[in-house]
């Protein structure tokens, strides 16, 4: 070993420590515990729209703020659980639909961005969805928004739950393939 | 380059070490074949067992005092009822952390780190068997420790029990990456502990000094053999269940979920059919050191040396076979649960021999009260209250009122830091000089001792109350007005002694390594072959390999040791002898210095590490540690002229 | 996917050995009063009310069936489960269509049948959501002139036949709870019986008679809680001891839990006017989670017999005590006059008896003497490994330990599946040959119990369920049953689930419809098969067949696939996930592919 | 050396004489803790004089006593003995610890009572099981036991390993996901005791306590026939509770939450059919009081962070009407 290589060595190793730390501190955000979460305000739940059409210039839609939301895993698995306990299973199954139409694919009727899930939880929707306001606590309307957006790999892999311990159905969220969310529907 | 070998008449070019070579040029060739490169290269690429040793040592050290610190903050946490000084999640990860530190960073490889830096010297050899994978072992162990703190730096810490029981440790109960990280870091560990007891197996039965036949060799080095075969078979159950888990949470497989015919109990077995050898693995290198210790500070040989080595069999078996006692809570059928009443019983009359040795040996010798011989009076006086306490749990009426309570953490701190931690700092008193070639300060010594018998009891025997009187583990709260408040204050008073106690020996190591008073070669007049090499040791350890006709060589040739010679002075090669008999059989080439074992485990570290976030790390990742490990094993030039015999 | 082998679609006649069946001497015949003179009408799904689904027409038979060729078409323009039996009366036909259940009245004297009128009742959308299995109706019923039919939203309406008006509206459920109405109503002596549907949801089951002239509320039976409710008073005499006792709706169910015990009555009602009792069943008790419900859990799972006037209960059976995979007790019960004795007997010594034959949701065949409610035979007509026979003596069945679900563990391979045997598409019977016709399927399931909540107007079902094909891989079957020999007389194995009625014609022809679309006529006797046609969608509706204004003979049937079975393609579900559909997506994961939704009425004839 | 050893043991005998208490194993109250508490005392005096035997010795060893007598033979001789008498010891030591343990599980054998307790993410699901369903009834955190009737614990649990553990009563039997435990427990002395879940279960496992109250068999069954009556519907009159209960009906309560004789019939929270009749709310976190249950509903999570209870949003006016018709379900 020519003394060459020895700084290359050290280069490398301190080259990939700092690559380390940066991403692990991302990882901060995903493993916070916070079961008091600070009341969501109203205000930017409207302010997503439904549709893409906007007369005249098309304003830029604004950016998701409650996306750390779903980047915490506690968030994702507290979401999968309610979804169990609150009967959305009863109508969505394990994401493939029953009564209510299918969650893990990429179709979505009534918009993508967790504050159109959080929207459509809250309001209902007339061809069936009830409506969970004031039956379903802010902090837990957006988990389970957020596990519903999971469902089609739509949150980060890392923090996306795994299997439940129950009967084998669809691949965990977190080995979904990310689809794209199309809003065309018949 | 070498300067040209004096050749032996007949021989070609063979330079061996002999009486034709002076002590000085014996001593230089040698220096020179066995010294480590100098910088940081030769400290990254070093095979010397003594400074891998030395490294381990400091390192577990680091991991028990950061140990520590979460133990003081938990017990500031527990000092008063309704405290809110560290939040349930935190309270969490600070047991955890303490717990799976404690154990697997800081017990298993500080006894193992003795064994690394001690067991060559004590039998009489010049290197470790396999120490380039001593090398990797070390950075393997570093890297897992790196990890997993760096983890809980940031808030990924585990915070599901050194235990990690499914399903709270399951893929639905522990969301995130935390408990993936413990599992994670036991892998690293279990590698780590694995290839050191291969290394101690292979040295102890192969690299004995002629004549160290098997009722010859010390019994420290005894109780790191049974050790290691321990660790052999301990430790793989551990690591597949720990591998299962991280399937079961990241590909989704079902080894443990009820639903799909998974068992929760499935978990518990394989992971205490590891958890028990492995206290024994932490508890059978102390009687080591206490083995080594008492007869040199009772001055005269140890009393029952078969009765201690058998001792150390009997336990050793017996480990193996009463893991379920840490299950008589879950419900398994009484006629199973006596038979594992029975085994846990036994296994104290092992330990009762032990004890009664040990006390014949003082009571046979005329005690010399320095520092060492202290601690491992300490050592008895906590260390068989465990045991008695311990035969208490293994009835299963009685478990199954203080399974899980404060008295079983009173009763696992009197056997570990009775039973562990009391004679390791009895051996840092004891063997520092060989390591530094300085003495740790006297006065120094006993008040630390003192204070740390004191704080010990002072923290651990109120416990015994707190969990008969309803106080369950774990918890990170209590309420008010139950009886545990003045005991739970008490114990934190005790914690803050300890920690007191614990300064004043950190301060003690640190001034005297550099202040320490000068030690000869052998400050206690010790009879182990450790003392025959200079403080601290040359790189190659032994001028000449010893030859050994006793239990204590030092004790029976008073005026120098016989020694055989006719090793390489210009290869590192060392003498390999019969396993039973210790007669010299062949010589064995040592390998150099490498990097390879760092580059290995730093490899083995990414793919570990990547892993844990998909499992197509496992494939990628392997293909840099199949390239680093062909390249630590790709064969490098044969010695010139192989020398099968020794004349 | 369980290995699932292509199974070609073939006709493995089964023939009888031994006495042709042409010849029996022995006759089985349904009661006269309840199976009159055939007029060339059909004015009720089940077209009398023995429920034979027999036409005396013949003008089709199994000679010239194979020249059927298509009359006239009717798009719905709607895309859920079409399960309705179109009816015809008098030169018109009438045909209900799934939620928002509009009604089409079709001229038939006119060439290609032009709309006469169009009546849209506009039901609440939201209903949609709480119904379990697809937005289906299974028909209506037409008596003196009068149409009845059922909303998705529980109102039972009456319309003008002639105008389409609406004579009146009656609203006997709240869709907040769950409640929804799917079935085709019953006229008899001037009311209208219906029932409610939601045992999914935790709904308390009812049948409500209503007065066929003002829509008042005659008399309602309660399918759980005191006696008063369940309308059981002195001449209830029930058959078993096991249902006797007071106010066992109350008793057999955990405190309270009857309130949400569900019990509906959402399936076929018979009617004997000889001994003026109505027959119908109650459905699965709610939550599908055994262990939440100890108890036999009375009213649910069993058939009752009522007087129609009053209502009151004259004897009951429960088929499935305890229901453990919610066998709902709704299906059709074929009135027959039949000679009652073991497979071995000689003919000559057996005496006829008035009963009810029934292929049970369980795949059990029960012959139940309808004038007392005792069983006399109780036999499999499909794989059956979960129950281990009936006692006929005390009436009770027994479960295979092995396979009863266990809160939080999945119980593995259980035949026959949740939906059973055979739900609720109704067999056919034909008097010329003594067979009932049963479109049924051979389909399996895992199932994992789960502890369920109850949160009125969400699903409270308890339970994950996966299915796959049963034994041999076919997952239907049309399997021709002879009630006296107690045995298949033939069986056609089909390749997807059978979710269509059966139509048995005097001509010797059995119509029924596959999945995949596949319209198919099969000779009564021996099975061959006659004649098919491939519909637009997958069939799931009632074959019907009447005398058209021309004298001629037509077969009409109503394809739209979906209910429980098509929600995979009517609700256009996503298969990745087994449980889907309540565990059918993981039976019919190929079902998207080999058809599409859309529904359509087909009318056939000869040229 | 030996003073310090001497007090160490008079310090722990001081500290036994504090051991009445309600969650305290020294304090038995029913056969089977009384039978263990038993044992206990004798595993404690054998093993303590062991233990002040080998302090004898060793102290004997360090201060040089008799030195002369520690030849060789001797030492091996006594070591000989030494092991047979540990081996002896042991043996009757296991020998009563058998006796013991039979004798316990002996005791449920004849239970005439079946309690079913499933554990949950931090409170206890609690069924009194009869052979006819409509007689069995739940409640939660709290377990009450006729003096004097063996009664039997079937122990469940839906999501993590937990641990039933009333210590004056009896030991501790696991609640494991996908097995059903048994155990039964013979209440002796009548009185309030506090049992705790004793395996670590996840944010809350501190609180996760229950009440067991032994009362003789007349006033237990006064207990469970009131227990069996549903929730009586407030009179419309009464316009507060009225009001309260439609402020159940309407808000997230009803999601969670079983009150029998309303609609609402969620298994996710505990019964509250006759919250108002239990000593503590909270699994054991807050004694039952008016104030503390309003206080609970508003902000659980500042009482039980990682408690699977919100923090509900309420006007003053809903939470009163609230407080009272809840107040009302004695």
């Amino acid at each position: 070993m020519s003394s060459r290589c020895h700084d290359c060595v050290g280069v490398a190793l301190a080259l990939g420590l700092a690559v380390a730390m940066a991403a692990l501190t991302a990882s901060c955000e995903r493993e916070e515990r916070d079961t008091k979460a600070p009341p969501e305000s109203q205000i930017s739940v409207s302010s997503v729209a439904l549709s893409p059409l906007q007369p005249g210039e098309a304003s830029a839609p604004p950016g998701g703020s409650h996306r750390s939301i779903e980047e915490n895993a506690f968030n994702l698995a507290q979401g999968k659980q309610l979804y169990t306990w609150f009967n959305c299973s009863g109508c969505h199954a394990h994401g493939g639909g029953d009564i209510g139409p299918a969650l893990m694919d990429d179709q979505w009727l009534y918009g993508s961005e967790i504050e159109n899930v959080y929207a459509t939880i809250v309001q209902g929707r007339p061809n069936g969805m009830p409506s969970f306001r004031n039956r379903i606590p802010d902090q837990q309307v957006w988990q389970i928004a957020a596990y519903v957006r999971s469902m089609s790999g739509l949150t980060p892999a890392t923090a996306s739950p795994s299997r439940s311990d129950e009967m084998q159905n669809k691949p965990a969220e977190q080995s979904m393939p990310r689809q794209e969310p199309k809003d065309t529907h018949p | 380059m070498n300067r040209m070998p004096r050749t032996v008449p007949g021989r070609e070019e063979i330079a061996r070490d002999g009486p034709w070579l002076s002590e000085a040029e014996t001593h230089r060739r040698l220096e020179r074949t066995w010294e480590t490169p100098p910088g940081l290269w030769g400290w990254l690429s070093t095979v010397d067992h003594k400074m891998v040793g030395r490294r381990y040592i400091a390192t577990a050290f680091v991991f028990f005092v950061l140990a520590g610190i979460l133990a003081l903050v938990m017990r500031l946490q527990l000092a008063s009822p309704e405290n809110g000084l560290v939040s349930a999640d935190r309270y969490n990860q600070l047991f955890t952390m303490h717990g799976t530190t404690m154990m697997f960073l800081f017990a298993v490889p500080v006894m193992e780190a003795f064994a690394i830096y001690l067991v060559p010297l004590m039998v009489g050899t010049r290197s470790i068997a396999f120490p380039r994978l001593n090398a990797f072992s070390y950075w393997v162990y570093l890297f897992g420790g790196i990890m997993l703190w760096v983890a809980f730096a940031l808030n990924i810490g585990p915070d599901v029990g050194w235990f990690a029981y499914v399903p709270l440790a399951g893929p639905q109960y522990a969301p995130g990456k935390r408990a993936d990280f413990w599992a994670q870091l036991v892998t690293f560990t279990e590698i780590a502990a694995l290839a050191v007891s291969v290394e101690i197996i292979v040295t102890v039965l192969k690299q004995r000094a002629p004549g160290m036949s098997l009722n010859r060799i010390p019994i420290f080095v005894w109780g790191q053999l049974v050790t290691s075969f321990m660790v052999l078979f301990a430790m793989p159950s551990v690591m597949l269940s720990s591998s299962m888990l991280i399937m079961d949470r990241l590909v989704g497989t079902h080894f443990f979920n009820k639903a799909e015919g998974g068992d929760a109990l499935l978990w518990q077995h394989m992971f205490w059919f590891f958890g028990h050898p492995e206290v024994y693995i932490i508890f059978l290198p102390a009687t080591g050191f206490v083995s080594s210790i008492i007869p040199v500070f009772a001055r005269r040989p140890i009393f029952g040396y078969t009765a201690l080595v058998l001792a150390l069999f009997a336990t050793a078996i017996l480990g193996f076979g009463l893991w379920v006692h840490h299950m008589f809570a879950t419900n398994l059928p009484h006629l199973g649960n006596s038979f594992y009443t029975a085994a846990s019983m036994t296994i104290a009359i092992p330990s009762g021999i032990q004890i009664f040795c040990w006390i014949a040996t003082l009571w046979g010798g005329s005690p010399r009260f320095a520092t060492p011989l202290l601690f491992t009076i300490g050592f008895i006086v906590v260390f068989v209250l465990g045991g008695l306490s311990g035969i208490m749990l293994a009835s299963v009426p009685l478990d199954l009122q203080v399974h899980d309570t404060y008295f079983v953490v009173a009763h696992f701190h009197y056997v570990l830091i009775g039973g562990a931690v009391f004679p390791l700092l009895g051996a840092v008193y004891y063997w520092f000089p060989k390591l530094t070639g300085r003495m740790l300060n006297e006065l120094a010594g006993k008040v630390h001792f003192w204070l740390f018998f004191i704080g010990f009891n002072l923290t651990f025997f109120p416990m015994h109350l707190l969990g008969l009187e309803g106080m369950p583990r774990r918890v990170y709260t209590y309420p008010p007005g139950l009886g545990w408040d003045t005991m739970n204050l008490t114990a934190t008073v005790g914690a803050v002694t300890l920690f007191v106690s614990l300064s004043i020996f950190a301060a003690n190591v640190g001034v005297s390594l550099f202040r320490g008073q000068r030690a000869g070669s052998n400050p206690w007049d010790a009879s182990t072959l450790e003392w025959a090499t200079p403080s601290p040791p040359a790189s190659y350890n032994f001028a000449h390999i010893p030859v050994v006709s006793g239990h204590d060589p030092l004790w029976e040739e008073p005026d120098g040791l016989p020694v055989v010679s006719g090793l390489r002075v210009n290869q590192r090669e060392v003498l390999l002898t019969t396993a039973v008999d210790a007669e010299p059989d062949v010589r064995e080439p040592v390998p150099q210095p490498s990097i390879w074992p760092l580059i290995s485990a730093l490899t083995l570290t990414g793919m570990l590490i990547g892993s844990i976030f998909t499992p197509w790390a496992v494939l990628w990742g392997s293909i840099p540690v199949a390239v680093a490990v062909t390249a630590w094993f790709w064969p490098k030039s044969p010695p010139e002229t192989p020398e099968p015999v020794i004349d | 996917m369980r290995g699932k082998p292509v199974w070609s679609i073939g006709l493995i006649a089964m023939l009888m050995v031994g006495a042709g069946v042409a010849k029996a001497q022995v006759t089985v015949t349904a009661p006269a009063s309840a199976a009159p003179a055939d007029d060339g009408n059909w004015v009720m799904p089940a077209k009398n009310y023995a429920s034979t689904r027999y036409s005396e027409l013949d003008q089709i038979n199994s000679q010239n069936v194979s020249g059927l060729r298509v009359e006239f078409t009717f798009s719905t323009g709607l895309v859920r489960g079409h399960e309705a039996a179109p009816l015809v009366a008098d030169g018109t036909m009438y045909i209900v269509t799934p939620f928002p259940n509009y009604v089409f009245a079709l001229d038939l004297t006119k060439p290609g049948a032009p709309v006469k009128w169009k009546y849209e009742p506009k039901p609440v959308s939201a209903a949609q959501g709480v119904a379990c299995c697809d937005f289906v109706n299974r028909g209506a019923a037409l008596a003196d002139g009068r149409l009845f039919f059922n909303t998705l939203d529980n109102r039972t309406i009456a319309l003008d036949a002639a105008s389409g008006a609406e004579l009146w509206k009656t609203s006997l459920g709240d869709i907040n709870k769950g409640e929804t109405m799917t079935m085709a109503p019953l006229v008899v002596k001037g009311k209208v019986l219906v029932g409610n549907s939601g045992g999914e949801f935790g709904v308390r089951g009812w049948l409500t008679a209503l007065d066929a002239a003002s829509g008042k509320i005659a008399w309602r039976a309660w399918h759980t809680g005191p006696d008063s409710d369940v309308l059981i008073g002195p001449d209830y005499q029930p058959f078993y001891d096991k249902e006797k006792g007071k106010d066992l709706g109350v008793a057999t169910w955990p405190p309270n839990q009857w309130e949400i015990g569900g019990g509906t009555a959402w399936g076929w009602i018979s009617y004997d006017p000889d001994v003026n009792l109505i027959y119908y069943g109650t459905a699965n008790p709610g939550p599908w989670n055994p262990e939440q419900r100890p108890g036999d859990n009375k009213w649910t799972g069993g058939i009752f017999a009522r007087n129609p006037d009053t209502g009151q209960a004259r004897w009951f059976y429960q088929v499935v005590p305890h229901d453990l995979y919610d066998h709902d007790g709704i299906n059709e019960l074929i009135l027959l006059d039949m000679p009652v004795g073991a497979p071995g007997d000689a003919p000559g010594n057996r005496q006829t008896r008035k009963v009810l034959v029934r292929p049970e949701r369980n795949g059990y065949v029960y012959v139940i003497d309808r004038t007392s409610g005792e069983v006399l035979s109780a036999d499999p007509f499909a794989y059956i490994n979960s129950t281990a026979g009936v006692d006929l003596k005390t009436g009770d069945i027994h479960y295979v330990d092995a396979k009863q679900p266990v809160m939080g563990q999945v119980v593995r391979d259980i035949c026959p599946t949740a939906p059973g045997a055979k739900d609720w598409n109704p067999s056919a019977f034909s008097p010329r040959t003594g067979l009932i016709y049963i479109p049924h399927m051979n389909v399996c399931m895992d199932w994992e119990s789960q502890e369920a909540n109850y949160i009125a107007g969400t699903p409270y079902v308890g339970a994950n369920v996966r299915m796959f094909a049963g034994p041999g891989g076919n997952r239907g079957e049309l399997s021709a049953w002879d009630p006296v020999k107690r045995a298949k007389a033939w069986s056609i194995k089909e390749d997807l689930p059978l979710w269509s009625g059966a139509l048995a014609t005097a001509g010797d022809v059995v119509f029924y419809g596959t999945m995949e679309g596949w319209f198919k006529a099969v000779d009564a006797r021996s099975g061959a098969e006659l004649w098919r046609f491939k519909a637009g969608s997958g069939i799931i509706g009632q074959p019907i067949t009447y005398r058209g204004p021309d004298g001629r003979q037509y077969v009409a049937v109503l394809s739209g696939v979906g209910g429980w079975a098509g929600a995979v393609v009517a609700g256009d579900l996503d298969t990745r996930d087994p449980t889907a559909a309540k565990g059918f997506a993981g039976a019919v994961p190929d079902l998207k592919e080999r058809t599409n939704k859309g529904g359509m009425l087909y009318v056939f004839a000869l040229p | 050396m030996r003073r310090l050893s001497g007090s160490g043991v008079v310090v722990a005998l001081v500290l036994l004489g504090g051991c009445q208490g309600v969650q305290s194993a020294l304090d038995p109250a029913g056969d089977q803790a009384g039978g263990i508490a038993g044992l206990f005392w004798l595993f404690l005096g054998v093993l303590g004089a062991i233990y002040l035997l080998v302090l004898v010795l060793l102290v004997g060893a360090l201060l040089g006593l008799r030195q002369r007598a520690a030849t060789e033979r001797r030492l091996t001789g006594l070591l000989t003995a030494w092991a047979g008498g540990t081996t002896i010891i042991i043996l009757g030591l296991t020998a009563f610890s058998y006796g013991t343990d039979a004798r316990i599980t002996r005791l449920g054998d004849d239970a005439e009572l079946t309690i079913e307790v499933t554990a949950k993410q931090f409170w206890w699901q609690v069924k009194y099981v009869e052979p006819q369903p409509s007689r069995s009834f739940e409640t939660a955190n709290e377990v009450y036991l006729p003096v004097g009737v063996p009664v039997r614990f079937i122990l469940k649990s839906q999501d993590v390993i937990h641990s039933f553990w009333i210590p004056n009563l009896h030991g501790k039997t696991d609640l494991i996901p996908g097995r059903v435990n048994e155990t039964s427990i013979t209440a002796r002395r009548a009185g309030v005791y506090r049992g705790q879940c004793a395996e670590f279960c996840g944010f809350q496992h501190a609180h996760m306590a229950l009440d067991a109250v032994a009362v003789p068999a007349p006033e237990f069954e006064a207990w469970r026939e009131s227990r069996l009556k549903p929730a009586p519907t407030p009179t419309p009159e009464d316009q507060l509770r009225s009001e309260g209960l439609q402020v159940f009906l309407t808000s997230p309560c009803v999601m969670c939450h079983t009150i029998r004789g309303t609609s609402a019939s969620s298994r996710v929270g505990p019964d509250l059919t006759h919250v108002a009749g239990r000593r503590t709310i909270a699994a054991g976190a807050l004694p039952y009081s008016r104030g503390n249950l309003g206080g609970w509903i508003v902000n659980p999570q500042s009482i039980k962070p990682g408690s699977q209870m919100p923090d509900i949003q309420l006007e003053p006016d809903q939470l009163q009407a609230l407080l009272a018709y809840l107040d009302s379900l004695t």
